[in-house]
């Protein structure tokens, strides 16, 4: 099996999605010709032609909606928001069209083929305007599906599934795996279920879940953990929406104690709604205070960066604070 | 770039420099301005266009009655545009799309929604294809090529572009013709759609409705400058003015346009000065933003009186087929009307299907919740509860088979 | 005392603000000679001139542009926007503009004096585009503050507050007690604090907390439980962001039950947020699941409203349920 | 509405009709061009204009040259449109608000910002006054009226309209100037604020550098229209464009548009010609979108060039002192470098300060919880470490005191 970087990994899907559906396009600023500033696009407009990658002109909104139109004519548009820190202008084109666009034509219409793609996330010192973590803005927009790959692997199979889903889909790419995640893709066409989170890593005393960069991070910690004879189980959520709440409820009901982290500020972020939903469903067999180890309500800072990420020293605390509580 | 000249001397411009014309045919009294020649438009399809246009008036005239009667909880008219709406969609071809904003019911009406479908729309009933999901006059239709009504201003704009681009590569010649409000075009959207259109050669078509109001907003508190149709020279995109009461003109600037787009693959603007008779909606009230006298002025320049007296002219109309269609369409509407009144409320069900393609495992839960909770209480929610009641569900049935 | 219904509330405390102090603008669409579409700027530019009471043309995006400019120069700007529907256009200058001004200059420069008002929420059979309750976006937003009042007399109140408050306030108005709400209200200037809740009524076996609309018809639930003997204590959150966390705790470390409400769908709503930090605070009293009575997670309905919205039959059934779980 | 004439065929305009000339005064050679007049610029403010050209210059190569090395984690060169930024800095009141883009350091160091200052935020240092938040050329200054640059493009624009009706309310007789490029200009927050500016008689300066690229995107994927210049027109804003590389006519230019702005409260837009030398940042390399070629052919046409050619032929500069500045800033450069890139970062509170104007409640708490985390692992966290150890502390104060 090949060995391939997360770029590389959403390049091969991009390419298959495009081969195989004449109606994929793939769009957005730098986009075209240069293939984007990751290079995520490398190499499809010399395949596919310019009319199915392109540049576009520097308007987010204008990106979204043209997007939005080319979904409900039948094609299949891929568009690239160069960071998700730069969604924002498109925000109105996709909670109040992109989500309600089937709901409110009683299923005449529909822009379920668009996939939105946006690199997102810390680590790479882009202080607050190249750091953001804004899944939970759409994690709260019923009508949208929000995914999130941790590897290259998933990253693959996550994408091609995103890009034939049904619905719409925004696909936030952790940016600094981009290189730094390497690992074996299967050359062939394959896709990986949305809506369905995954147990990477089985135990009995406390549940963490994560999603995206957060993965690697929990696997430091729970190295950590183990090393004091705590036995740990991982979530990837994957779908951050709809989220998949059995697997988590499952989990906790064995382990009775749930850790949740993400790099987004606490107050409003994902990491609630896991904590209200799992307390509410598993109750009784709560043995702590379900934990949340996230970034700082603050926006996201350059120097300090450090300090602010929910790293595995913050999560490791976390879990001997749950076992020990 | 063809930035070619050089000057010595900082001389600045604003444009006004030359202003733009508005392109007429008809005049008021159903005569042909000095020098204009009347487009093809054979003897059925110009009744078309004007029983179209009679239809939307009275459709609209019946409909605020039924909203003040309280009969209705909102409508809007096209009232005093219906030239503009209409002509333009007359100029295309059927099968073109239509992304419109609110006020140009009278489009559908051309196209052969029916007043069933109108009201089922209205009532938001079972019957209505928006599965009473939002408020009235969000019309959509699929067959007819007409995408669902959004209230949100301005987001049709770029989806037209979107849309085009999409006709353009699937290559079946058809193109899409938006319409906007002059308010709308404030938004960054119109900018977003139109420079896209330019860049990437869209077929379609920017249709504005100048109409002089947002709201109570006047035009001249909404932009500086002459119009919308000045943007155009931004993007390098074809642009033309038309007085948007005529519906000759309006429907020879829209097939001209249409060829534009089509046959070069050149998005167009197109700008029709006409004016809001009604009140923005069965919300507001204009006396408290404009005057009497004003709304005098523009009544004046009816658009159906103007096509009506150029028919009659032509011998293709008369008083009394003018009678009899306002007659046989007051009461098609007021028969419409009761019968999709009477229908019942969308299923229960509907609150959750298509916010996805299938309903999702906690939408589920959330909707067997919701159903406990209504069994309990079945008299606080008598919509919720009669799709839940057997009886009145196999009562239902039985009533659509008979009509 | 004058009595007043809550638009006429608001109106009052615009006139107050623009009257003591010069630097106090109130512009939006039809804001100006018009006085706004539900009138809460009536007779403002008459008495106060066009220069600071103004139409803006229709561009959502660009009215919290120039008002972040305003403030930033030093005005007092109040923003309308017409319905809160039609506040993502302006996501991104609020999201990384507004609440990023001050962090990110260091305190250079900030744009404390904003306030945006919007009318928010449903209840007025307004379908998708005239009833949301996007609070929670809000609140997940660092450097926002986000008020919301229940009635006129809170209305005043915190809208003088937000004006003057040297942070950024999004301040909901609950449209559907615009007129409906109608009680006494001083003539004089008079200020709430912002980031505090209050304890409308005491009680013992389970706390209700709320915002806006929500609380009148939490009321009518806690008619019926006390009916059944359940003794509710109820609070209204009233600041979003920063959330009066103290009170609430303080609260369920008595009652040790918590039902959360609101009509915002339930996934990734504010309830959740709620319900996370109170169970971690408050976790070895807790006796029940906090319960959260929400919107369902669609977009806002029109027909079926009613069958939707967290009523306060949906509420008393989730206090039973936490007094008898 | 000035829509007088009126035709009778479907005339469609494009705006090609008319093109927009460039404004030039200096020739490459350093000669005015034959029937242009230099605009008043005395001996100092020329010499000004001219050393802050070559400081930014300066300023600019040696801190990519230090990014290379690692030093420096990201940087953005003004480089090729210097004449463009600091001419129309000059042309300004030095109390005028300017909000810039990110690629307008000249004006800052024409305004007097210290070699330090720029340092200081380049290094994220305890002196930065952003507090090391933002990642390097995000500057800004209170005191030389230079907005805090914010990296979200478009966004400055609409705020610089807000601003400048602030000051016209504050009637002190000062405008804002707002620099973005052509390719900022087709968000729509660029429609917005120009719109906006024109209906409420605004004092702001909307100064386009149009550089021919965005990242990889040449202009003509950014719009279809002759740039950016003809938009105006759709506002009615009085609009000029120039060559951006001749500092002259950049300066006569913004002389000229401040005066339109203050004088009569009307927006300007000027569209100044250029290029963008060197890559767009310091991650960015421009050998996969555009050719040396092209790149040499405006190299030739370099600014800072031309104005000293044209100072020499006046006998206000000579190869002597050219040389002599340029050693003596690259000195002051590498030595400003040196100091600020060992001063401590700033203070782990500084993570949670001025979110609000106070630290609210849950904000201390998130304080406090990860300084008892920090404690617990203070070699993981050097930066944040060293602020909690009031030995470190006591230090750097003595330090900053023997400065
Ligand atoms: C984004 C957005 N902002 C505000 C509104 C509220 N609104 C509805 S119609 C309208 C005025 C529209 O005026 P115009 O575009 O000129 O169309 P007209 O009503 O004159 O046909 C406004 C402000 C909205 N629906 N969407
Ligand atoms: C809203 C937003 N979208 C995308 C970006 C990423 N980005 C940074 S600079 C840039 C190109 C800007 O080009 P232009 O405005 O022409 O300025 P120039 O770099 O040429 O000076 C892009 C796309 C951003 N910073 N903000
Ligand atoms: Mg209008
Ligand atoms: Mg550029």
């Amino acid at each position: 099996m090949p060995t391939m970087n997360m770029l590389q990994a959403i390049n091969n899907a991009l390419d298959i999605a495009m081969g195989e559906d004449d109606k994929v396009l793939c769009f957005g600023e730098d986009v075209g010709s240069f293939g984007g500033v990751f290079r995520a696009t490398s190499h499809l407009q010399e395949k596919y032609g310019r009319a199915r990658c392109f540049n576009t002109p520097l308007v987010e909104q204008g990106i979204i909606g043209f997007a939005n139109g080319l979904a409900a004519q039948g094609s299949v548009p891929v568009a690239e928001i160069q960071f998700a820190d730069y969604i924002f202008p498109a925000f109105d084109q996709i909670v109040n069209e992109t989500a309600k666009f089937r709901y409110r034509s009683g299923d005449l219409f529909n822009v379920g083929g668009l996939t939105i793609r946006a690199p997102y996330g810390g680590g790479i010192a882009g202080g607050h305007y190249h750091s953001q973590s804004p899944e939970a803005y759409f994690a709260h927009t019923p009508g949208l599906k929000v995914v999130v790959p941790r590897d290259p692997y998933q990253a693959k199979g996550l994408l091609l599934a995103s890009i034939r889903d049904p619905d719409p889909v925004i696909f936030f790419e952790p940016k600094r795996l981009y290189r730094a995640a390497v690992g074996e893709v299967p050359e062939e066409d394959y896709q990986l279920p949305i809506g369905e989170a995954e147990v990477t890593k089985e135990g009995t005393d406390v549940t963490l879940v994560g999603w995206g960069a957060q993965l690697e991070v929990i696997d430091r910690a729970v190295e950590l953990a183990e090393k004091d004879g705590i036995s740990c189980e991982v979530i990837d959520l994957r779908t951050l929406l709809p989220w998949d709440q059995d697997s988590v409820a499952e989990s906790v009901f064995k382990t009775g104690r749930l850790v949740v982290t993400h790099e987004a500020p606490r107050t409003g972020g994902f990491a609630g709604e896991i904590a209200a939903a799992i307390q509410e469903r598993c109750f009784l067999y709560l043995e702590s205070p379900i934990a949340r180890v996230t970034g700082l309500d603050t926006p996201f800072p350059l120097t300090l960066e450090k300090e602010y990420l929910p790293d595995h020293l913050k999560i490791v605390e976390a879990i001997r604070a749950s076992v020990n509580f | 770039m063809t930035t070619t000249a050089d000057i010595h001397e900082p001389t600045f411009l604003a444009g006004d420099e030359f202003s733009i014309p508005t392109f007429r045919l008809l005049k008021q009294d159903g005569t042909l301005h000095e020098g204009a020649k009347a487009p093809d438009l054979e003897h059925d399809k110009a009744l078309a266009i004007y029983r179209a246009m009679v239809a939307t008036r009275v459709l609209d005239e019946r409909m605020l009655a039924a909203q003040r009667q309280g009969r209705l909880s909102f409508y809007m008219q096209c009232t005093g545009e219906e030239a503009a709406v209409i002509g333009a969609t007359a100029a295309l071809d059927d099968a073109d799309m239509i992304m419109a904003q609110y006020r140009e019911q009278g489009a559908l009406v051309y196209r052969g929604f029916t007043f069933d479908e109108f009201m089922n729309q209205l009532f938001g009933n079972e019957l209505d294809y928006g599965k009473g999901r939002q408020m009235p006059i969000h019309y959509g239709s699929r067959k007819l090529h007409y995408m669902t009504i959004s209230s949100p201003l301005a987001t049709q704009i770029p989806q037209a572009t979107g849309y085009a681009y999409g006709q353009k590569l699937a290559g079946d010649g058809q193109c899409t013709t938006v319409f906007f409000g002059e308010g709308a075009a404030s938004e960054g959207d119109f900018h977003a759609a139109l420079n896209m259109a330019a860049v990437h050669e869209v077929p379609v078509i920017f249709f504005c409705r100048n109409n002089g109001y947002a709201i109570s907003t006047p035009s001249i508190e909404q932009f500086a400058a002459d119009g919308v149709a000045p943007r155009a020279f931004g993007y390098r995109m074809h642009v033309i003015r038309v007085d948007g009461n005529d519906i000759l003109a309006v429907y020879a600037a829209t097939r001209e346009a249409r060829r534009i787009a089509v046959e070069h693959n050149k998005p167009v603007l197109i700008e029709a000065m006409s004016y809001r008779l009604a009140a923005h909606s069965s919300s507001d009230d204009p006396s408290g933003y404009r005057s009497k006298k004003e709304e005098e002025a523009w009544r004046e320049k009816d658009p159906i009186l103007r096509m009506q007296r150029w028919l009659i002219d032509l011998g293709w109309w008369s008083e009394e087929e003018e009678k009899a269609l306002q007659e046989s369409l007051r009461r098609e509407v007021l028969e419409t009307m009761k019968r999709a009144e009477k229908r019942p409320p969308p299923p229960l069900d509907s609150l959750v299907t298509d916010v996805y393609a299938d309903v999702t495992p906690e939408l589920q839960r959330q909707l067997d919740a919701l159903k406990t909770h209504i069994r309990q209480y079945p008299e606080a929610y008598p919509k919720g509860a009669r799709s839940l009641d057997p009886d009145v569900r196999a009562g239902d049935e039985a009533a659509k088979g008979g009509e």
